[in-house]
């Protein structure tokens, strides 16, 4: 029988715990925590009340290294095809061309200052299947290739999430080919080393 | 395995594990294989597959040994010995403490492993996982189907050898 | 503990003090209804489905399906690389990123006989903590909504907000973070991390004090939670149990302590085991204790390791990265304490080819979850649905 | 085009402003089945959250079908479960939309290869409207996803087929980033 | 009626005589034969209480949940979001109405007509003031609890009717929940009855009339009422299906309960139907302890509070005030409290609320015979 109001006893006063908890909450709804980022000294200043964000007005800025949309800078890129080897997933195609002696000073420098040696007339992203996870950025060796912190880019369509950052359409892409192949018939006996070359031919072959 | 087994002193863990295999090897003589002492995971395999049963339950009950526990069963697929088999790791949860991993092989086609559900409950599942995967028997299992798979999958997913099948229930399944 | 009989069937149940199941009385006549829960049900925490054989409210056997979120992992592992599998292993245990990839790294590094550094250790370390308080928000706060209360539930996720928002910070990413890496992790602590984790666990403190007083000490709650799921330790055991799940029935066993793996020896904590005042040992209520217990206890890590972390500018976590992981032939067993239990990788590795030959995940959840069966036996279906909560299962993580 | 939509060809006044009027209930009281697939439903619930707070659209998730309008397929549909989708699409009153969350239901993303147990893309079972992207999608992007399945109620009207609303709609986009960089520029200012 | 020495006398009699005079005025209307001006009187508070089910029943509970759970609530439908409930009426009515093919169409389609005018049918004798009242029966009270009752028919209805285990399950659970609910509820009520010594819902007003306000109400004229008060509350909690009894709907257990298969505006009826009765039992509790349309104010010396507040408008203005509390308290209970099981619902019930309800009965007859 004392146990009997003793469970009634405990209900009535932890019910009561929990309404007031509650209420506090009800009457803390006139403070509002705002969109202080992480990484700013005020983010915990206010930790009573809403902590809605209103989001297409506000939001929490999303911090720098943040990994969402992958995002190739293509003037940088030196078509070194490493990114499409780390991905796990095979998300990025690269295509290559080679580029002729005499176009090396149209083909043009990166920001950093290296030669790019290879056209790339294809460099698809499918972001709807990225999983971002950072490894191809890591592997990138100019830095061309990252993650932006853009994050909200719905789309209707699939076709709209494969993204084209090649630098040569396809009629150029063709015709950059065929100087390629009119190079190579004109001097191929005196190189020495031909090293790159059958690196990117499995890519020409593939096309 | 050798290259493993350098003159290093041995961990605890080896030596535990070697006084284990001692224990049960006195008990089934020539039904286990030799310790395979590597510092990582030490193993000994089961030769006659079909005492493991007896053997699991020596190794639970044992005063000994008590293994109380099975950490974790996965399934192998052993394609150049035209194999399949299951790796136990066991340990004495809360009691002795040491652990010690077990093999079991059994043939490619038709091959059937006893079931150790009923001596660790653990097994049952993970029993069911590997005959989904790699698609081994398991006597004795109390409930043995498929449990990730659908019922009606076609082929063994793990196995080394798998094709993936065109459609299923009129969906195509590949890229 | 109990002993264990000689026969196969030894592991029978010992109805323990305070179960409650249901006894039907088999002279009262009523037909039986197979009652199918999920995979699309609010309270199947995903995809899980549950073939329920009811009589009335009272269930007499649910059978787990699993499988309906069976996304090939093991598969995958054997297909892309070393480091390609640590973001699917992310994806298997999606509430624990961190923790799932601290075991898949142990497991590999064990094969690579790699030497860490300290300040990376202890990077782990944090990271994986605060993980795992936003892995039990998410636990604590679902299961609250099992049982009906929705406030708890958002004041969870509120908090819950904070831990993502910093590890986004750290790693770049709020959930499924790739921050591991093997032999060191992606990035160092950004600059002024100390001071706001710092914050974040003063802040936290009272929070937690709240949702205890507004959940777990209410009167409803302790009635739909105590004496429910009774499951004795020696059956656990035999289940294969670990993690919460274990420590709920009363078997003081935490790999942190018991692996000593990383810098856990270092720090002073305790293996959360519930004492039975205020639950029974067992109990859906031990096990939801242990993790708001646990909470506490990885708040305390975070502060002593914080301390304790060495400073250096300039720091490189990757420096320790080796260039090509190639383990070397041989096969190992890695785990780790992951906020549902243990978390093991079996790794097969020939040491030829850059992806392991075999990698088996000994997920928790699904080996938590194969006592359903059992504990499901005469209850009622709102004890079901707490029974399931207080599993705290992550289907990605069974189903794998 | 269906016998109604032949009739009411011309496009009235009295039509369209009806049309506004309905559109405007649907794009207001959108409400989600509940359900959660895999990572992507951890993020749709911290979107329903406080923090984000769907409630603020009149977005809450219903558990049924039958009284939802909307389907987030967030994450991974498996073989297994593609025929439960479809029961359960097929459950949803008419009209309903479909929002593929997450890398995974737009195309099976990280499992499209080797994922032998994975449909690839949820839009191989049932017709997906909006598709967003990420691994999982930030809840800002489904918010966003959520923002443009609106815009496509706003879009439809009688006569006016949903291909012929996403053409009008491709032409008029919104940038959020912008707009909360407006925002905070404006906070500083003041 | 006195009136108060320091405001300008015009002031209080503006809220009070004047309208009394309007409202006997307009009942005396008779257009066409017919009594046009009572029709209006009558119809008044069921048109308020659709539009108040409409839109602040569903948009207050959604923002006072937000509040309590650190949200913000609908913002974005209309300024602050006040139109959200349009739009939800707006676009269930848009919906396709989808029946099983295996229901029992009958009832499945019957079944939320039962429960829309269950909850309503007890409006007719709830008086929102000394003059608005739809039927002032000599057993109003007796007819409030019973028509509730009527509610379970609706439930059982569209949860049998659905054809689907969840919504059966539903359905049970609710009938043998307000059934058993209905003890207690009516216990307590009765103790309510026999302080007044009537069942005519406009005499409880009258009876609980007085110059100090809230001394003359039931609950503070009498100790003991506060038990049947607290145990009429709990119980109506019951039988409203709301938090922490809300298992026949329980989504986390049943997905939806018993409206699981209902689409559209059937299922926006039976939404309708629930804060429907929620406000009916407010109002109900409010007018059996405290005092229903009388103005809680008392007459302080020469601040003659409850003079000023008294009055037609002001009656309704205090009914309904007293309703939305008890709805605030509703809603308060229900988004902090877990939700309890079937069997502890029926220890409760059976024994806690009960022999509780028996024991203030007797207390109630002791306290009325011996003491007043």
């Amino acid at each position: 029988m004392s146990g009997y109001f003793r469970d009634i006893g405990s209900s009535i006063t932890t019910i009561l715990t929990g309404m007031g908890i509650t209420l506090r909450h009800f009457f803390n709804a006139v403070k509002r925590k705002g969109d202080a980022g992480i990484d700013e000294e005020n983010y915990f200043n206010q930790v009573d009340g809403l902590v809605t964000l209103q989001y297409p007005r506000e939001a929490i800025p999303t911090p720098k290294i943040g990994r969402y949309r992958l995002y190739n800078e293509i003037d940088d890129c030196i078509g070194c095809n490493q990114c499409a080897r780390a991905c796990p997933i095979d998300c990025i195609t690269i295509e290559t061309i080679k580029a002729t002696k005499d176009d090396l000073a149209v083909c043009g420098k990166t920001s950093g200052g290296q030669q790019k040696r290879f056209w790339v007339p294809v460099f698809d992203i499918d972001v709807a299947q990225c999983m971002t996870c950072g490894i191809c950025s890591a592997v990138c060796p100019t830095e061309c290739l990252y993650h932006t912190q853009v994050s909200d880019f719905s789309e209707f369509s699939r076709e709209n999430m494969i993204y084209h950052f090649g630098n040569l359409t396809k009629l150029e892409a063709e015709a950059k080919r065929k100087k390629l192949e009119e190079e190579k018939k004109a001097a191929p006996a005196p190189k020495p080393k031909p090293k790159p070359a059958p690196k990117t031919e499995p890519e020409k072959g593939s096309q | 395995m050798g290259d493993t087994q350098e003159n290093i002193p041995q961990s605890g863990e080896v030596i535990a594990a070697k006084a284990v295999w001692q224990v049960i090897n006195e008990k089934f003589g020539d039904a286990v294989s030799e310790l395979d002492e590597n510092p990582f995971m030490p193993f000994f395999e089961v030769l006659k597959r079909e005492q493991w049963r007896d053997i699991a339950l020596f190794m639970r009950d044992n005063p000994k040994l008590r293994f109380t526990y099975m950490a974790c069963l996965s399934g192998v697929d052993y394609p150049e010995e035209r194999k399949l088999g299951i790796v136990c790791n066991l340990e004495s949860l809360g009691e002795l403490g040491h652990r010690i991993a077990v093999k079991v092989k059994c043939d490619r086609e038709g091959g059937i492993i006893p079931s150790v559900a009923k001596v660790w409950k653990t097994a049952d599942w993970h029993e069911r996982e590997a005959y989904d995967m790699y698609g081994m028997e398991f006597s004795g299992h109390p409930d043995l189907r498929r449990i990730l798979c659908p019922e009606d999958w076609e082929g063994y997913p793990l196995r080394k050898d798998y094709q993936v099948q065109e459609t299923y229930h009129g969906i195509k399944v590949p890229e | 503990m109990q002993e264990l009989g000689k026969a196969e069937h030894s592991s029978v149940r010992v109805t323990p003090k305070g179960d409650n199941r249901v006894i039907i009385e088999k002279d009262i006549s009523s037909e039986e209804m197979i009652l199918n829960m999920g995979p699309q049900h609010p309270s199947t925490h995903g995809v899980l489905r549950l073939e329920c054989k009811t009589d009335g409210e009272v269930v007499i056997e649910a059978e787990p399906y699993l499988g309906y979120l069976h996304r090939c992992f093991e598969k995958h592992a054997e297909m892309v690389d070393y480091p390609g599998v640590v973001p699917f292993v992310d994806r298997m245990d999606y509430l624990a990123s961190m923790n799932s990839d601290f075991a898949f790294c142990i497991a590999v590094e064990k094969l690579l006989d790699v030497e860490i550094p300290r300040r990376v250790e202890f990077i782990r370390v944090i990271v994986s903590e605060f993980n795992r308080i936003a892995s039990h928000l998410v636990a604590i706060g679902t299961y609250a909504i099992d049982l009906g209360a929705f406030t708890p539930f958002l004041f969870c996720f509120r908090d819950r907000e904070h831990i993502l928002n910093l590890l986004e910070w750290t790693s770049g990413a709020r959930m499924l973070y790739n921050y591991i890496l093997i032999g060191g992790v992606a990035y160092d602590f950004p600059e002024g991390f100390k001071e706001r984790a710092l914050e974040f666990v003063k802040y936290f403190r009272p929070k937690a004090l709240e949702l205890q007083k507004l959940l777990t000490e209410n009167e409803i709650f302790v009635k739909r939670t105590k004496g429910i799921g009774m499951m004795p330790a020696d059956v656990a055991i035999n289940y294969g149990w670990s993690g919460p799940m274990l420590r709920g029935s009363g078997v003081e066993w935490d790999l942190r302590k018991e692996d000593a793996y990383s810098i856990y020896p270092e720090l002073d904590f305790k293996v959360c085991v519930p004492d039975g005042r205020f639950s029974d040992i067992g109990d859906c209520l031990s096990r939801h204790l242990v993790r708001a217990m646990e909470m506490e206890e990885s708040l305390n890590i975070i502060e002593q390791s914080l301390e304790m972390m060495p400073e250096e500018d300039g720091f490189d976590p990757r420096a320790a990265i080796p260039k090509r992981i190639r383990p070397k032939a041989g096969e190992v067993y890695g785990r780790a304490e992951n906020p549902r239990g243990e978390l093991g990788f079996y790794i097969q590795s020939d040491g030829k080819s850059t992806s392991p030959l075999r990698c088996k995940a000994r997920s928790s959840c699904f080996v938590n979850l194969s006592a359903m069966k059992e504990l499901s036996l005469g209850q009622l279906i709102p004890d079901l649905v707490s029974i399931i909560g207080s599993i705290d299962i992550v289907l990605g993580e069974v189903d794998r | 085009m269906g016998l109604l939509d032949a009739k009411i060809s011309k496009h009235n006044v009295l039509v369209t402003s009806v049309d506004n009027v309905m559109n405007w209930a649907r794009l207001s009281s959108l409400w989600p089945m509940g359900f959660g697939l895999a990572c992507c439903a951890i993020e749709m619930m911290a979107t329903n959250a406080s923090n984000y707070d769907l409630e603020r659209f009149g977005i809450f998730p219903r558990a049924s079908p039958r009284q939802s309008d909307l389907m987030i397929v967030a994450g991974t549909v498996t073989m297994k479960m593609a025929e439960r989708v479809i029961r359960l699409y097929e459950q949803m009153p008419e009209p309903r939309y479909v929002l593929s969350m997450g890398s995974c239901s737009n195309c099976g993303g990280p499992y499209w290869k080797h994922g032998y147990h994975v449909l690839k893309g949820v839009d191989r079972i049932i017709p997906v409207d909006v598709y967003v992207p990420g691994c999982p999608p930030r809840p800002e992007s489904l918010i966003g996803g959520l923002m443009k399945v609106q815009e496509l109620i706003r879009m439809e009207q009688i006569g006016i087929s949903r291909a012929e609303a996403l053409k009008k709609l491709e032409e008029k986009s919104i940038d959020p980033g912008q707009l909360i960089q407006a925002a905070r520029k404006g906070a500083i200012a003041s | 009626m006195s009136t108060g020495a320091l405001l300008p006398n015009s002031f209080p009699l503006v809220m009070s005589t004047n309208l009394n005079a309007w409202s006997d005025a307009l009942s005396e209307l008779h257009l066409f034969g017919m009594p046009f001006g009572l029709i209006i009187i009558a119809a008044i508070p069921l048109v308020f209480i659709a539009l108040y089910a409409l839109t602040y029943g569903v948009y207050g509970e959604r923002k006072i949940s937000a509040f309590m759970q650190d949200r913000l609530g609908p913002m974005e439908v209309g300024k602050w979001g006040i139109l959200q409930t349009l739009a939800d009426i707006l676009k269930l009515l848009q919906k396709e109405d989808i029946v099983n093919k295996s229901a029992d169409k009958f009832l499945f389609v019957i079944g939320p007509g039962i429960l829309f005018v269950g909850a309503f049918l007890a409006f007719a004798v709830l008086p929102f003031g000394p003059a608005f009242i739809g039927a002032d029966l000599n057993v109003g009270l007796f007819y409030a609890i019973g028509i509730v009752a009527l509610e379970v028919v609706g439930i059982l209805a569209a949860g049998w009717g659905s054809n689907n285990k969840w919504a059966l399950y539903g359905a049970i659970r609710s009938v043998a929940q307000i059934v058993s609910y209905e003890i207690p509820a009516a216990i307590a009520i009765l103790c309510g009855a026999m302080m007044a010594g009537t069942l005519s819902m406009q005499q409880f007003n009258l009876l609980q009339q007085g110059e100090y306000g809230f001394l003359h109400f039931f609950l503070f004229q009498n100790p003991i009422a506060w038990l049947p008060f607290i145990i009429y509350f709990i119980a109506s909690l019951a039988e409203t299906n709301r938090a922490p009894f809300d298992i026949p709907e329980a989504e986390s257990e049943l997905v939806a309960g018993y409206f699981t298969e209902y689409t559209g505006m059937k299922f926006a009826v039976i939404f309708l139907a629930e804060y429907g009765s929620m406000f009916m039992v407010s109002a109900i509790i409010s007018i059996v302890f405290l005092g229903g349309w009388n103005s809680p104010l008392p007459n302080i010396g020469p601040l003659s509070l409850n003079d000023w507040t008294t009055g037609p408008v002001w009656g309704a203005f205090w009914i309904v005030m007293k309703g939305f509390f008890f709805i605030f308290v509703q809603m308060w209970l229900r988004w902090t409290l877990p939700r309890l099981r079937v069997d502890q619902l029926m220890h409760l019930c059976w024994k806690v609320l009960t022999p509780f309800a028996f024991v203030a009965f007797v207390l109630i007859a002791v306290w009325e015979i011996y003491v007043k």
